[in-house]
C-alpha cells in the first residue's frame, strides 16, 4: 500500500497547531504507518515536493513569500488544510492590519529599536498590507478551527483523510478560539 | 370661508389668469423653481422688472412659477400675450430678458432663436 | 442679421415627388423680388408627417401650415403673408393636427409628448398667491368631499382610480387609506413623505416649490378620508424653497379657513406642521422616518406592525409620497374612470420621471404610466448626446437596477420594472452611452447605498461594504474569479435578508449589471475595460504615426508623464507616471491620443 | 389562555394567541437561532438570524406574531445559507479573534458559528481600526467585538431606565455610545449597574479583571426581573 504523502507549513502563526499536532501523542505513532510526512518544519527539505496529497497550513498569510508558498502549495497539493484559527480566520497576526505595514517595521526595526537603525530589505521578505486567512489567497478545501485545534480534532481528521475519507467538522469542532 | 365664497375667489381669479380683466396685456412667468433660481432666474426676473420699468411699460405682469422640469434649459420664462400663443423661453439671459421686452412684449415679435415651445 | 420668419419646406421622398423643389424655388425668386431676402429665410426640412397632403410648408413663427402648394401659389403667399402678414386662408390647413404639427416643428418634443396632471400647475402658475391655485380649481376637490362624500367613498374613490404609492413601492393607495380608516383609535395621523433622497431625483422639490397647495389639499382630502385631524410633512433640510413655499402656503390656507379649524365651515378640522430631516437617505422608508418624526434616531423597524395600524406615537398613521398626494385632488374632481383611462390596467395615472445622464434634454418629464423607455428617452429626452450609441438605463435612484437596449420597448409599470431587474423607486432615470462602464457603475451606486445605510441590520451594514469592496477590487483590476459568484450570492442573501427597503433594493445595481453586462465582468477580471473608464485597467498612447510634435500635452500633462521635444515627434508617454488623467486626450488637435488596455 | 394553530415546517403546533413566531418554535422544542433577541428586552429585528418563511415571505420570527393557520418554514436550504452569510458578515466586520477574549468559550457569537456549520467566512474580512474604552472604574466596552445587537442599549433603556447607552453614526461606522459620546467613565447617568454587561453576547461590553475564556455572563438575569416586577 502506498502512503499517503502529507505535507505541512508554517506561515505567520505561533507553531502552537504544530505542536497540537504533536500531542495527539500516540494516535500519531498508529497512524504514521499510512503516512509519509515529506515536507514540514519538522523535516529538513528545502523545496517543497510536488505530488503531495494533503497539506496543513497553519499561520495567516502576512507576507509575500507566504503568497508565495501557498500558490506553490496549492500547484502540488490535492487538499490544502487551513489548520488552526490563524490560517482560518488571520487570528492574532491580523491584529496588525489596522497599522500601515511601513509603520510596523519602523517600530521594530527603525531608530532606536536596533542598533542601525535601517529597514530590512532583504532578509525579511515584503510585508502584505493585510494579513489574510489563506482562503483569500487560494482555495482551501477544509478549516481545522481552534487555537490551537484541539488534538483529537486533529487526529480525527487525519484519521479519516487516511481512510481517504472528507472529514465532516459540525458543531463543537467548529468552536474558534 | 364657505365653498361659495370659494367660487368666487376661483371665477375672479381665473379672470385673472386668463389676462382678461383690468389693463394687462403681458403676463411674464419666471421659473422660479430652484433649478431656475440655479441657473440665474433670480436676476433674469430682476432684467424684466428694470425693463419694464426703464420703458414705463404698465401693462404688462411679471411673475413668477415652479419649475416646468426642461431643468437643463433653465432659466426658463413663460410670455402670455393676449390673444397670441403662448410662448416658452429657455436658456434666458438678463440680456435676453430685455430683448424679450423689447422685440416680443413691445412689438409682438418673439425672440425665436431662443424658444423651446410655443403653446395654444 | 436674424430672419423674421423661417419658411419650412418640406423635403421628405413624398414631397419632393409632388414637386417641392419647384416650390422652393417659385418662393425663392418672390421673396427676392419682394427684397424680403434678408428678413424670409427658405429652409428644407425632412418628412413632416402628412404626406398625402404635400407639397406641405410651415411658417414659423406665425405656425401656418400650408398644404397641397403648387409654384403658382408662391407670389400669393409672398405678398400677403410674408409681406403684409395675412396667412393664405385657402391653402391653410386648419385641423388640430396641422396645429400640433406646427407646434411642434421648431420646439423642444419635450413638452408635446408629455402628460401633466401632477405637474399641471408647475411652471403655469405662482405658487406664493393661494388665489392663482384657486383659480386651476384648487381646494374645489376638497370642498366637494366636504361637503358632498362620506369619507368611506373618498378612499372607494381613491380606490377604483388605481392609484398607487408613487414614492415607489406602488402600494395601492385606496387599499391603505382604508387601512387606516379602519384602524380603531381617535387619534390619527397623515404624513407626507417629503423625504426625496435619491440622487438626481427632484420631482417632488418641484411640485412642493410649484405648486404647494395641491399637496395640501390632497393631504386634507386623505385626513377626511383616514379620519385624522393633524398631518405632518417631512421635507428634507436640504429644500429650503419648498419649504418657505409650503410654509407660505399653509398660512395662506389657514389664512382663508381652508385648513385649521372648521374647514369652509363644514366642521372639519385638520392641521399640518412642517418636519425637516437631517438628511439621511433612509428617513425616506416610513418607519424610519416615523422614527424621526417622533424624535429618535432615523431607523426602520420591522413591519408589521404597519404605519396604518401603529404609526406615528403609535397611532395609526397615513403616510404617503408628495406626487401621491398631488393626484388626489385630480381623481376627486376627474373621477376614478378618468384616472384609469390615463396609463396602464395595473399602473394607472402618470408618473413623473427625473431624466439625466447622457441624454440631450434633462429634466422633468410627466408622462402616462405605459409610455416607453425609448419614447421617454429618445422622443422626449431627445436621444444620446453627440450621436453615440445609448447602452442602459437606471431608474429608480441608486438602488434601481440597469436595463439594457433591447427592453428599449418596454412600458413604463411598476411590473415592467421589476421583471427587468430594475424597480420604479421615485421616478429617477439615468441614461448611458458606451463611455460607461457598468462595473463602475454600480460600484459608484453601491458606494452611495453602503454610506447610507443606517447600520441597524447586518446584511445591509456589512453586506453592502462587502461587495464593494468586491467590486472596487474587481474595477482595480485585483478581481479573483469566483467574485462574481460572491457578488450575486451576496446580493441575493442581502435582497432578502435586510430589514428595510434601502438593503433589499440596495443590490439591484449590481445584481442588474451582472444579468445584462455579465461580460463586461468577466471582462474586468482578465484587465479590460471596455467602456475604458476603469483608470487602474488602461494606458494612454501616443500614436506616432499622428503625433506631430506640437508640445501641447506635453505642457498640460499634470505629472510631466510627458517627454518629447517641440517639432519632433513622437512624444510618449512614460506609463509608470501617468495618472491616467485623459488630459492630453482632450488637448491634442490631432487626435493622437489613444487608450488602451493597461495589460 | 386562548391558542393558536400554526404550521412549522410541516408540523403543526399549538400556541397562545399573542406569541411571536420565535416564542411559538421555542414552546414547541424548536430551535431558531437568534442573537439580538433576549427574553425579557424588546424584539428590534436587527441580526435577522432568526429570519424564517412565513406564508411564502420572509420575516423575523422575534418581530412576527403567529396568526391562525399560519405556515412557517425554518429550516430551509435557502434560510440555512442566508443565515450563515449573515453570520460570516458579522465575523468579518469588527475583530473578533476568540483565542485571546474573555468570553471565549462563553460568547453567544462563538456558539453560533458552530450552530449554523461557519467553516470559514467567504465575505472579505474588513479589520477596522476600534477602539476599547477602560474609563469605566469596573466595566470595559470593546469596540472591536461589539455586533450592535443594541441589547445594552435596550436593557439600559428599558429595564435600568438610565438611557446610558445610545447608537451613533451610519452603515460600518456605527457604534454604540455613552451619553451622547463621552468616555464611559465620564458618563454622569451610568447607574453601573452592570446590566448591559450580563446581556452583552460577546466579549465587547466585559467586567475589568478577567482574563481570557474567564467572563461569564448571565443574560437571563433580564427575564428573571422582569418576571419578579410583573409579579410585584
Amino acid at each position: 500500500m502506498t502512503k499517503v504523502r502529507i505535507a505541512t507549513v508554517w506561515l505567520s502563526g505561533c507553531s502552537g497547531c504544530h505542536m497540537s499536532l504533536l500531542d495527539i501523542d500516540e494516535t500519531l505513532l498508529d497512524l504514521a504507518d499510512r503516512f509519509e510526512l515529506v515536507k514540514s518544519p519538522l523535516v529538513d527539505a528545502k523545496e517543497f515536493p510536488a505530488g503531495i496529497d494533503v497539506t496543513l497550513v497553519e499561520g495567516a498569510v502576512a507576507n509575500e513569500e507566504h503568497v508565495e508558498i501557498l500558490k506553490d502549495v496549492r500547484a502540488k497539493s490535492r487538499l490544502v488544510v487551513a489548520f488552526g484559527d490563524c490560517a482560518v480566520t488571520g487570528n492574532v497576526p491580523a491584529m496588525r492590519n489596522p497599522i500601515p505595514p511601513h509603520d510596523l517595521l519602523e517600530r521594530v526595526y527603525g531608530k532606536g529599536m536596533t542598533t542601525t537603525g535601517t529597514l530590512p530589505t532583504e532578509v525579511v521578505p515584503p510585508l502584505v498590507d493585510r494579513v489574510r486567512p489563506v482562503h483569500e489567497v487560494i482555495p482551501v478545501d477544509l478549516w481545522l478551527h481552534g487555537c490551537p485545534p484541539p488534538a483529537g480534532v486533529i487526529a480525527r481528521v487525519l484519521t479519516a483523510l487516511l481512510n481517504g475519507e472528507m472529514p465532516q467538522l459540525t458543531g463543537k469542532d467548529l468552536k474558534f478560539g | 370661508m364657505n365653498l361659495e365664497q370659494l367660487r368666487k375667489i376661483r371665477e375672479r381669479a381665473a379672470k385673472e389668469l386668463n389676462l382678461r380683466s383690468g389693463k394687462a396685456r403681458v403676463k411674464v412667468i419666471v421659473g422660479m423653481g430652484t433649478s431656475g433660481i440655479a441657473a440665474g432666474a433670480r436676476d433674469v426676473l430682476a432684467a424684466f422688472l428694470d425693463e419694464i420699468g426703464k420703458r414705463e411699460l404698465t401693462d404688462i405682469i411679471v411673475t413668477q412659477s415652479g419649475e416646468r422640469g426642461l431643468a437643463s434649459s433653465e432659466p426658463v420664462v413663460e410670455v402670455h400675450l393676449e390673444g397670441k400663443p403662448t410662448v416658452v423661453y429657455g436658456h434666458v439671459t438678463p440680456e435676453l430678458a430685455r430683448r424679450i421686452v423689447s422685440e416680443h412684449l413691445v412689438n409682438g415679435n418673439p425672440v425665436t432663436d431662443h424658444v423651446i415651445e410655443v403653446r395654444e | 442679421m436674424r430672419t423674421r420668419l423661417d419658411v419650412l419646406i418640406c423635403a421628405g421622398a413624398a414631397c419632393l415627388s409632388a414637386h417641392s423643389a419647384a416650390v422652393r424655388d417659385a418662393l425663392a425668386r418672390e421673396i427676392e423680388a419682394h427684397g424680403l431676402s434678408d428678413e424670409v429665410r427658405i429652409v428644407e426640412t425632412g418628412c413632416m408627417g402628412p404626406c398625402e397632403l404635400g407639397p406641405v410648408m410651415l411658417v414659423y413663427p406665425d405656425g401656418a401650415f400650408y398644404i397641397h402648394v403648387t409654384p403658382e401659389d408662391a407670389a400669393e403667399i409672398v405678398e400677403e403673408h410674408f409681406l403684409k402678414g395675412r396667412p393664405v386662408e385657402r391653402l391653410l390647413w386648419t385641423t388640430p393636427e396641422a396645429r400640433r404639427i406646427a407646434e411642434q416643428r421648431k420646439q423642444v418634443p419635450f413638452f408635446a409628448k408629455q402628460r401633466k396632471v401632477v405637474l399641471k400647475n408647475c411652471g403655469l402658475i405662482d405658487p406664493e398667491n393661494i388665489e392663482e391655485y384657486i383659480a386651476t380649481d384648487g381646494y374645489a376637490a376638497l370642498g366637494k368631499v366636504l361637503t358632498e362624500m362620506t369619507p368611506t367613498a373618498v378612499a372607494e374613490t381613491i380606490a377604483a382610480s388605481g392609484l398607487r404609492g408613487r414614492g415607489g413601492a406602488g402600494f395601492p393607495t385606496g387599499k391603505k387609506w382604508g387601512f387606516v380608516a379602519g384602524a380603531p383609535g381617535p387619534e390619527k395621523y397623515v404624513v407626507c413623505n417629503a423625504d426625496e433622497g435619491d440622487p438626481g431625483a427632484f420631482m417632488d422639490r418641484a411640485l412642493l416649490e410649484g405648486d404647494p397647495h395641491a399637496v395640501l389639499e390632497g393631504m386634507a382630502i386623505a385626513a377626511y378620508a383616514v379620519g385624522a385631524n393633524h398631518g405632518y410633512i417631512y421635507v428634507r433640510a436640504e429644500y429650503p424653497l419648498a419649504i418657505n413655499r409650503v410654509e407660505a402656503a399653509l398660512a395662506a390656507a389657514h389664512r382663508m379657513g381652508l385648513l385649521g379649524n372648521n374647514i369652509m365651515e363644514t366642521g372639519f378640522s385638520f392641521d399640518i406642521e412642517v418636519r425637516m430631516g437631517a438628511g439621511a437617505f433612509v428617513c425616506g422608508e416610513e418607519t424610519a422616518l416615523i422614527a424621526s418624526l417622533e424624535g429618535h434616531r432615523g431607523q426602520p423597524r420591522p413591519r408589521p406592525p404597519y404605519p396604518a395600524v401603529e404609526g406615528l406615537f403609535g397611532k395609526p398613521t397615513l403616510i404617503n409620497n408628495v406626487e401621491t398626494f398631488g393626484n388626489v385632488r385630480h381623481i376627486i374632481l376627474n373621477g376614478a374612470d378618468w384616472f384609469r383611462s390615463i396609463g396602464t390596467e395595473s399602473s394607472p395615472g402618470t408618473k413623473v420621471f427625473a431624466l439625466s445622464g447622457k441624454v440631450v434634454n434633462t429634466g422633468l418629464v410627466e408622462v402616462p404610466m405605459g409610455t416607453t423607455l425609448r419614447e421617454l428617452i429618445f422622443e422626449i429626452g431627445g436621444g444620446i448626446p453627440d450621436g453615440k450609441e445609448f447602452k442602459a438605463v437606471q431608474t429608480g435612484g441608486p438602488s434601481g437596477g440597469c436595463i439594457p437596449a433591447e427592453y428599449l420597448d418596454t412600458p413604463i409599470d411598476y411590473e415592467s420594472l421589476q421583471e427587468l431587474g430594475s424597480i420604479m423607486g421615485s421616478g429617477g432615470m439615468i441614461v448611458m452611452d458606451a463611455d460607461n462602464c457598468m462595473v463602475n457603475l454600480a460600484r459608484f451606486f453601491l458606494e452611495f447605498t453602503a454610506n447610507e445605510s443606517c447600520g441597524k441590520c447586518i446584511p445591509c451594514r456589512v453586506g453592502l461594504p462587502a461587495m464593494l469592496e468586491i467590486l472596487q477590487r474587481i474595477t482595480r483590476g485585483d478581481g479573483r474569479a469566483d467574485d462574481i459568484d460572491k457578488l450575486e450570492r451576496l446580493g441575493k442573501t442581502i435582497k432578502t435578508a435586510s430589514l428595510c427597503g434601502l438593503g433589499q433594493t440596495a443590490p439591484n445595481p449590481v445584481l442588474s449589471t451582472l444579468r445584462y453586462f455579465r461580460d463586461e465582468y468577466e471582462e474586468h477580471l482578465v484587465g479590460r475595460c471596455r467602456a475604458k473608464e476603469c483608470t487602474a485597467l488602461i494606458r494612454y498612447w501616443i500614436d506616432p504615426e499622428a503625433c506631430r510634435g506640437c508640445d501641447q500635452c506635453r505642457r498640460a500633462c499634470p505629472v510631466g508623464a510627458i517627454a518629447g521635444t517641440p517639432g519632433n515627434p513622437p512624444y510618449a508617454i512614460d506609463a509608470e507616471a501617468c495618472v491616467r488623467c485623459g488630459t492630453c486626450r482632450e488637448v491634442c488637435p490631432f487626435g493622437a491620443v489613444e487608450i488602451l488596455d493597461r495589460r | 389562555m386562548e391558542q393558536v394553530v400554526i404550521q412549522i415546517d410541516g408540523n403543526e403546533v399549538r400556541t397562545a394567541r399573542g406569541n411571536t413566531v420565535l416564542e411559538a418554535a421555542r414552546d414547541n422544542g424548536i430551535r431558531i437561532p437568534t442573537l439580538c433577541h433576549l427574553d425579557g428586552l424588546p424584539d428590534i429585528g436587527a441580526c435577522r438570524l432568526c429570519m424564517v418563511e412565513i406564508d411564502g415571505r420572509f420575516g423575523t420570527a422575534c418581530t412576527t406574531r403567529v396568526r391562525d393557520g399560519m405556515k412557517v418554514r425554518i429550516n430551509t436550504d435557502e434560510l440555512h445559507e442566508m443565515r450563515r452569510t449573515v453570520l460570516e458578515l458579522l465575523f468579518a466586520e469588527r475583530n473578533h479573534v476568540c483565542s485571546f477574549c474573555v468570553s471565549n468559550g462563553h460568547c453567544e457569537l462563538q456558539d453560533l458559528a458552530c450552530e449554523l456549520g461557519m467553516d470559514s467566512v467567504r465575505v472579505p474580512y474588513r479589520y477596522p481600526t476600534l477602539s476599547l474604552d477602560a474609563t469605566h472604574p469596573r466595566f470595559i466596552i470593546d469596540h472591536n467585538r461589539c455586533v450592535m445587537c443594541a441589547r445594552c442599549v435596550r436593557v439600559c433603556a428599558e429595564v435600568e431606565g438610565a438611557h446610558t447607552w445610545g447608537i451613533a453614526f451610519r452603515g460600518t461606522q456605527v457604534r454604540v455610545i455613552t451619553d451622547l459620546g463621552v468616555d464611559w467613565g465620564n458618563a454622569e447617568t451610568c447607574t453601573s449597574c452592570g446590566k448591559c454587561v450580563q446581556v452583552c453576547p460577546t466579549g465587547a461590553i466585559v467586567l475589568k479583571g478577567q482574563a481570557t475564556a474567564e467572563m461569564e455572563k448571565h443574560p437571563e438575569l433580564v427575564a428573571e426581573l422582569e418576571e419578579r416586577r410583573r409579579a410585584g
